[in-house]
């Protein structure tokens, strides 16, 4: 009980301290931006993978189906927010036009003479809870067959349904809400890295408290041994369903900040690359760890957006060489560090554990022990 | 006076062209310890798991406290295939998943453990209790439900201390030596609170000392916490010293039942026994 | 009026037959591996794409080896070609052994979860590698002018004209499987697959070299990946780091829908996914032509023909989990 | 073991957090870093797809783009003389990777930003770039949404709606098409914005068009093309990446199509014309410039490109002059007279005077309308010589 409650002073102000750090260094001018995008797409990709690793490490349910359920939120988010004023020109290729309007919203906002940013904000809350629904619902239903399958079928009917959505989304006659194949942009977005940082806080913290409660048990004996699971009374189809769609909610969410983030829309980037993406995370990170998800998906983004870059052309580090750094070889070297993971470190940065100041401390007293024996 | 708390009607279990049990009746009373017997491969387990739900009978019914919890006839294709009698008996179909009759009040372990590999002692026994909860998940989310947890936390624990767990409830459960094995299981399916309790070999494995110790913790349980035990056993010490009563089936017939000294002179349980050990050899 | 709607309908059937005999030439690495190591082995698409860089490269720095011989620029493309064929072919099944031995091996004792996610990072890595070495451009497979001057002749069926490959791939294909059947009922070799499909554990106990018998799984499945991919790339003459990547994962379909492990069950469920998809695509046409859809209207079909393959696994999957030839198999409690 | 591997991690990653400090330092500290003795840098970002569908193209455009560079590597500002350094980031065709490319650009420190090639990746790019308050000019991203309702994105090439128009005034007047086919592909906006517009114009003229689009990834175009055979068209349109190009041709000769192929300017790429050589196929294209335009220019650029591998390779592997390269040529200059306009490398200062830079390049005059679009009012028209592999000028051809 002590030990769990120190850690949790602990972790809760390492998440202080970040934020307090964020706003410091998003308002110093000089601070590479770099620093700012890769604090934005991070934290959603690490909403993103926790939410996965809800499913796929904790439930033991292999999933493939997280970049739908992204499309889906984004989506939701996107048609939802897009201002009335807006939306002529994004659906100038739609002899109907845009067939959602969001002007029951603008004149509750009128009503309540709410400032224009308390509105922006609302809306933005409004549309992500909705895309989070939206990707929920559509989870639940097709949950009710493929949830049955086992593992490698289950694998790939996600893959599958992810297609389906995409192809969906694409499809002409939908225009109306969709905007087709077309690009959706001017819907609200945000500016600093602090809100999609919080949201994920948020949401992790959700995802974390509802882990450690009976249902995460629950979920973590399916993973164990599901007909044991059965027997202690645990209902299999239920409590899949139920991480299921909890898993999709906050992948809904983590699309509808992934729209944001990339200030436009379409269908094409959520393809099966994009699942493929966030697994490795949650490989590199440990599979049945959510400090492990959210540390991989900093270093992941920080490697692949940032710091690995040089490699792409022609300079990294000391090193100076266009003939072999040209363009793809940060992949290259980025998938060969995976595989590496992935064959011989096969738990991760953090296996099954989770960031904690006793483990932390403990390991610098041991290594300290250790050192002195060398000595 | 004696009061049904498990009863199999004519159950017969038929995979493809294959009878594991093949017409089988059996009663279980309140307050008692009964045993199934019988040589390797004569269908006990499979008993077993058509009274959890893990397997659907394909004819014949289960009663739990004189209701009627499972039925079925040979359906579809095994209409044709079925080898086994009194097909039109059973025209119900009654279906319930494992977790259903759990929550019923009918417990069991498992032959070959299966315990939560990554769990402790402790959080083993805990996620039994979540059959038990009453609150939805937001309410567990977000901690609405401390009062309900703390209990099942304090009745945990006084669980572990009765079985003798308690020191090691920080343990990982594959951790224990096997015989805390087999008792962490028994404490985890009593964390569900039923009225029977279903043992699939809890002596396998232990050594004669233990076994006694075990004889007398499972009657010592059955009075602590109310039960009626129903018992797979190898140990011929254990089943003698513990029955009440023993069924004995072989290639999933019944083929004697009755107080302990009547199944051990029975001609046909110890033909069936030297039987299959004959052909073995 | 039937006559019409036979000539429109006549031309995608073609072409859906032979892209499902390619699909069919894929789909049998996939079958066959599942069987046996109980994988979807993700990098087979890729396997198959690399079979058509190779094509590529292997002519480009051949033909002018030829040349120097003092052959004509005529035949020295054509020794070329041929030659490439085979180190196309030799290549990949290296190529493929060369993954399950280096990531598929070691893990054999691990969850199957770590085995699939090894998979999918071989894939990521090949499809990578792919666009660092293409540079992210799709390049032309060799087949103009004179080369593969046979395959990709004209020839007209009907009223409509097609290259001679999409006539051949299904006649080759079969004529492979039948090859196949064969070895696997009739050879030793065959007999240990069967085996070891059907029992990992007991298969090593009864003396049987498992990891012989997996390698020559992945030997077959990377030479038919090759030859598939030869016919394929013949039709559709380029190729980019992400060809693979969809026909792959239509070929897995096929193959569950046939019902995994069963050899002829994925090239009837390839030939089905192939036909039902170039339907799809011209759909909207045929519906036209037949009268249903009136002035103009489309429905958008072709929009999910990728998708439609997604959703008959679905109904599969929920329908007849095994397939249509699959075996069923009970766990065990 | 472990210990020691997180150590080592941890290690790492302070390393590489350091080192790219130094590598990407801020606009101010950039010039003096990157070099030495006191020389002054002004940074042009090329914000160019080196990979992804659109690959092709943006490096041909990116050539034109290095060309122009290595031609006119300063550029005098005032009284001092600033050397031009410019830095590349690949999209990768693709709108998910197009904010973070973009700000890989910004926190390079750059000035002013050329491209996309894709129109899609530019609009998905636009706000990064407007958060950042640097100047951006389309190279030849022909979609209006571009540009559209923004003060910081310019372009030098001319829109859809008046390609669209060019195309379908050729397809009815030239060709007397009466029914067209036209084919896009799903998810991408120049593929989707130029058949749309297409559309327009040719249902104007009194045409009926037949539509269909195809998902990325897409090999097998034979369905298509048997519909647009069975439906009668008198004319394929196919506004599409080069990558599917080369399929269509190929197949739409297996398939014996012998209606003209028209398409806008992606076509205009030796791609096409290596697909199209020796195969029964008429294809036309309308561009932005035609080879011999200038022969300067021209000769200039082959022998350059015929001097290195690399370029060669880039640029398909021979040196035929694309229209983009052209293009990127003089977007280039366009930038240097921005620069030299504003008197100085700040970003800001670039923006404010881009709207009225004017500057007369190889592709023709080129001046700014108000929203920040090129003022161009003509197209050249070329069609595949199938024998010689190179292309034939058709013609100019207007709107009207």
């Amino acid at each position: 009980m002590k030990k769990s409650r120190k850690d949790m002073v602990f972790n809760l102000s390492l998440v202080a301290l970040i934020f307090i750090a964020v706003i410091i260094v998003e308002n110093i001018p000089g601070v590479n931006p770099m620093l700012s995008t890769v604090l934005k797409k991070g934290s959603i990709y690490a909403l993103v993978a926790v939410s996965m690793n809800l499913l796929n490490g904790f439930t033991g349910l292999f999933s493939l189906g997280q970049a739908g359920f992204m499309l889906l939120g984004a989506y939701t988010y996107a048609v939802i927010t897009i201002p009335d004023s807006a939306r002529e020109k994004v659906y100038m290729y739609v002899k109907e036009g845009s067939a959602v309007s969001r002007s029951w919203f603008d004149n509750i906002a009128n009503g309540l003479h709410l400032p224009e940013g308390v509105s922006n904000i609302a809306i933005m809350i409004i549309g992500m809870l909705a895309g989070g629904l939206i990707a929920a619902f559509f989870s639940w239903l097709i949950g009710l067959p493929v949830l049955k399958l086992k593992s490698d079928y289950l694998a790939i009917a996600t893959l599958g349904f992810a297609e389906i959505i995409r192809a969906i989304f694409q499809w002409d006659k939908l225009g109306p809400v969709t905007n087709g194949s077309n690009v959706l942009r001017n819907f609200p977005t945000f500016k600093t890295a602090v809100f999609p940082l919080t949201v994920s806080a948020i949401c992790i913290l959700f995802i974390v408290l509802l882990i450690n409660s009976t249902y995460g048990r629950a979920f973590k004996a399916i993973r164990d041994d599901e007909i044991a699971a059965e027997a202690m009374g645990i209902n299999l189809a239920h409590h899949k369903r139920l991480a299921f769609v909890i898993s999709s909610f906050f992948a809904g969410i983590g699309g509808a900040l992934l729209a944001m983030f990339q200030n436009t829309l379409q269908a094409t980037p959520f393809k099966s690359a994009m699942t493929y993406e966030i697994l490795l995370i949650v490989v590199i990170g440990g599979i049945g760890s959510v400090s492990g998800s959210i540390i991989a998906s900093f270093l992941y983004i920080s490697a692949s957006e940032w710091w690995l870059r040089g490699l792409d052309s022609g300079k990294f580090l000391f090193i100076e060489s266009p003939a072999v750094l040209r363009g793809g070889f940060r992949m290259v070297v980025f998938s060969v560090i995976i595989m590496i993971i992935v064959l011989f470190f096969r738990k991760g940065i953090m296996g099954e554990r989770e960031l904690s100041v006793t483990r932390f401390l403990n390991f610098f007293r041991k290594k300290d022990g250790k050192n002195e024996e060398n000595s | 006076m004696s009061e049904n708390v498990l009863r199999l009607e004519n159950i017969t279990m038929q995979f493809g062209g294959v009878v594991a049990i093949n017409d089988l009746s059996l009663e279980v009373n309140k307050g008692e310890i009964v045993s199934l017997i019988g040589p390797n491969g004569a269908g006990k387990t499979t008993v077993f798991n058509v009274i959890t739900g893990v397997y659907e009978a394909t004819n014949g019914a289960v009663y739990y406290e004189d209701k009627m919890i499972l039925s079925n006839h040979p359906q579809g294709k095994m209409k044709k295939m079925y080898a086994g009698t009194n097909a039109d008996k059973f025209p119900d179909v009654i279906v319930k998943t494992p977790d259903r009759i759990t929550s019923l009040g009918i417990a069991r372990t498992f032959q070959n453990i299966r315990l939560f590999k990554s769990m402790t002692v402790f959080e083993n026994v805990l996620t039994a209790k979540h059959m038990l909860k009453t609150s939805n998940v937001f309410s567990t989310a977000l901690r609405l439900n401390y009062k309900e947890e703390e209990n099942a936390r304090n009745e945990t624990m006084q669980l572990l201390e009765r079985l003798g767990l308690d020191d090691v409830k920080e343990e990982l459960a594959t951790s224990l030596p096997y015989g805390k094995q087999r008792y962490l299981e028994i404490a985890r399916a009593l964390a569900t609170k039923p009225k029977l309790l279903l043992l699939d070999e809890p002596a396998a494995g232990m050594n004669p000392q233990e076994t006694m110790a075990l004889t007398s913790f499972i009657k010592s349980i059955r009075d602590e916490f109310d039960l009626t035990v129903f018992i797979i056993e190898h140990h011929m010490n254990l089943v003698m010293d513990i029955s009440d009563r023993i069924y004995v089936i072989d290639f999933g017939k019944l083929i004697s039942h009755g107080v302990p000294e009547e199944v051990q002179n029975d001609e046909a349980v110890i033909k069936a026994y030297l039987g299959v050990s004959e052909e073995d050899e | 009026m039937f006559g019409k709607l036979f000539s429109t309908c006549l031309p995608y059937i073609l072409s859906g037959i032979s892209v499902g005999g390619q699909y069919a030439l894929i789909a049998i690495g996939y079958t066959m591996v599942y069987g046996i190591l109980r994988l979807i082995n993700f990098a087979h698409g890729d396997i198959f794409m690399v079979a058509g860089l190779i094509m590529i490269y292997s002519n480009v720095s051949i033909t002018p080896l030829f040349m120097n011989m003092g052959f004509s620029a005529e035949s020295a493309f054509i020794f070329s070609i041929i030659a490439s064929v085979v180190i196309v072919l030799v290549l990949t099944v290296l190529l493929g052994l060369t993954i399950e031995k280096a990531a598929y091996r070691p893990l054999r004792s691990a969850p199957r979860m770590s085995v699939m996610i090894s998979a999918i990072g071989v894939s990521y890595l090949i499809q990578n590698a792919a666009i660092y070495i293409t540079g992210g451009l799709a390049k032309p497979y060799p087949t103009k002018g004179a080369a593969m001057p046979w395959l990709s002749d004209q020839i007209t069926v009907g009223s409509t004209s097609i290259k001679r490959v999409t006539v051949i791939t299904p006649i080759l294909t079969i004529l492979l499987v039948l090859a196949l059947v064969l070895l696997i009922k009739k050879t030793k070799i065959g007999m240990a697959m069967r085996a070891v499909s059907k029992d990992f554990r007991t298969s090593r106990l009864m003396g049987i070299e498992v990891n012989n018998v997996i390698s020559v799984t992945f030997f077959i499945g990377s030479f038919l990946a090759a030859v598939g991919s030869l016919l394929y790339f013949t039709n559709y003459a380029s190729v980019t780091p992400t060809s693979g990547a969809m026909p792959g994962l239509k070929a897995f379909v096929a193959a569950v829908f046939g019902g995994i492990g069963s050899v002829p069950g994925a090239v009837v469920g390839a030939f089905i996914i192939g036909i039902c998809e170039n339907i799809l695509k011209g759909l909207d046409n045929i519906l036209s032509t037949a009268g249903v859809f009136k002035d103009g209207f489309t429905f958008g079909f072709a929009t999910f023909s990728d998708a439609f393959t997604f959703i008959l696994l679905i109904v599969i999957l929920c329908v007849k989990p095994t397939g249509l030839f699959g075996e069923k198999n009970t766990d065990k409690v | 073991m472990k210990k020691i591997l997180a150590i080592v991690l941890a290690a790492l990653m302070v390393f590489a957090l350091a080192s790219c400090g130094a590598e990407n330092p801020t606009p101010d500290a950039g010039g003096k870093d990157a070099a030495p003795a006191g020389e002054k840098v002004v940074k042009i970002g090329v914000f160019e797809p080196a990979s992804g569908d659109n690959g092709a193209g943006g490096k041909q455009e990116t050539l034109g783009i290095q060309y122009a560079n290595e031609k006119t590597p300063t550029v005098k500002i005032g009284d001092d003389e600033y050397k031009v350094e410019v830095i590349y980031a690949d999209n990768g065709s693709s709108n998910d990777k197009a904010p973070t490319a973009a700000q890989s650009l910004i926190s390079a420190g750059c000035s002013i930003i050329l491209g996309s090639y894709g129109s899609g990746v530019s609009i998905a790019a636009s706000d990064t770039f407007k958060d950042s308050g640097v100047a951006a000019i389309g190279v030849t991203c022909t979609n209006p949404q571009v540009t559209e309702g923004n003060s910081h994105y310019f372009r030098i090439c001319f829109l859809d709606p008046f390609q669209g128009t060019v195309l379908a005034n050729l397809a009815s007047g030239e060709f007397k098409a009466s029914k067209a086919y036209i084919l896009t592909k799903l998810g991408d906006d120049y593929s989707t914005g130029l058949g749309y517009n297409f559309k327009q114009a040719f249902e104007a003229l009194g045409g009926t068009v037949v539509e269909e689009s195809f998902q990325e990834g897409n090999a097998d175009f034979t369905a298509f093309l048997n519909t647009a055979k069975s439906q009668e068209c008198d004319v394929i349109f196919a506004p599409t990446s080069t990558e599917a190009a080369q399929l269509i041709i190929e197949q739409s000769a297996t398939q014996g199509i012998a209606v003209p192929l028209l398409a806008g300017d992606t076509w205009d790429s030796n791609v096409i014309l290596n697909a199209a050589k020796g195969k029964d196929v008429k294809i036309y294209v309308t561009t932005f410039y035609q080879e011999g335009g200038n022969a300067d220019f021209d000769n200039g650029f082959k022998d350059w490109i015929n001097a290195d591998a690399t370029h060669l390779s880039n640029n398909g592997g021979d040196d035929t002059v694309a229209a983009v390269s052209a293009m990127g040529y003089d977007a280039y200059y366009v930038a240097l007279e921005a620069i030299k306009a504003a008197g100085s490398a700040d970003k800001a200062a670039i923006k404010n005077v881009l709207g009225s830079v004017t500057y007369t390049g190889v592709t023709g005059e080129i001046k700014f309308d108000e929203t920040g679009d090129a003022i161009r009012d003509t197209a050249y028209v070329k069609t595949a010589n199938t024998e010689t592999g190179a292309w034939d000028f058709v013609r100019e051809q207007g709107v009207n």
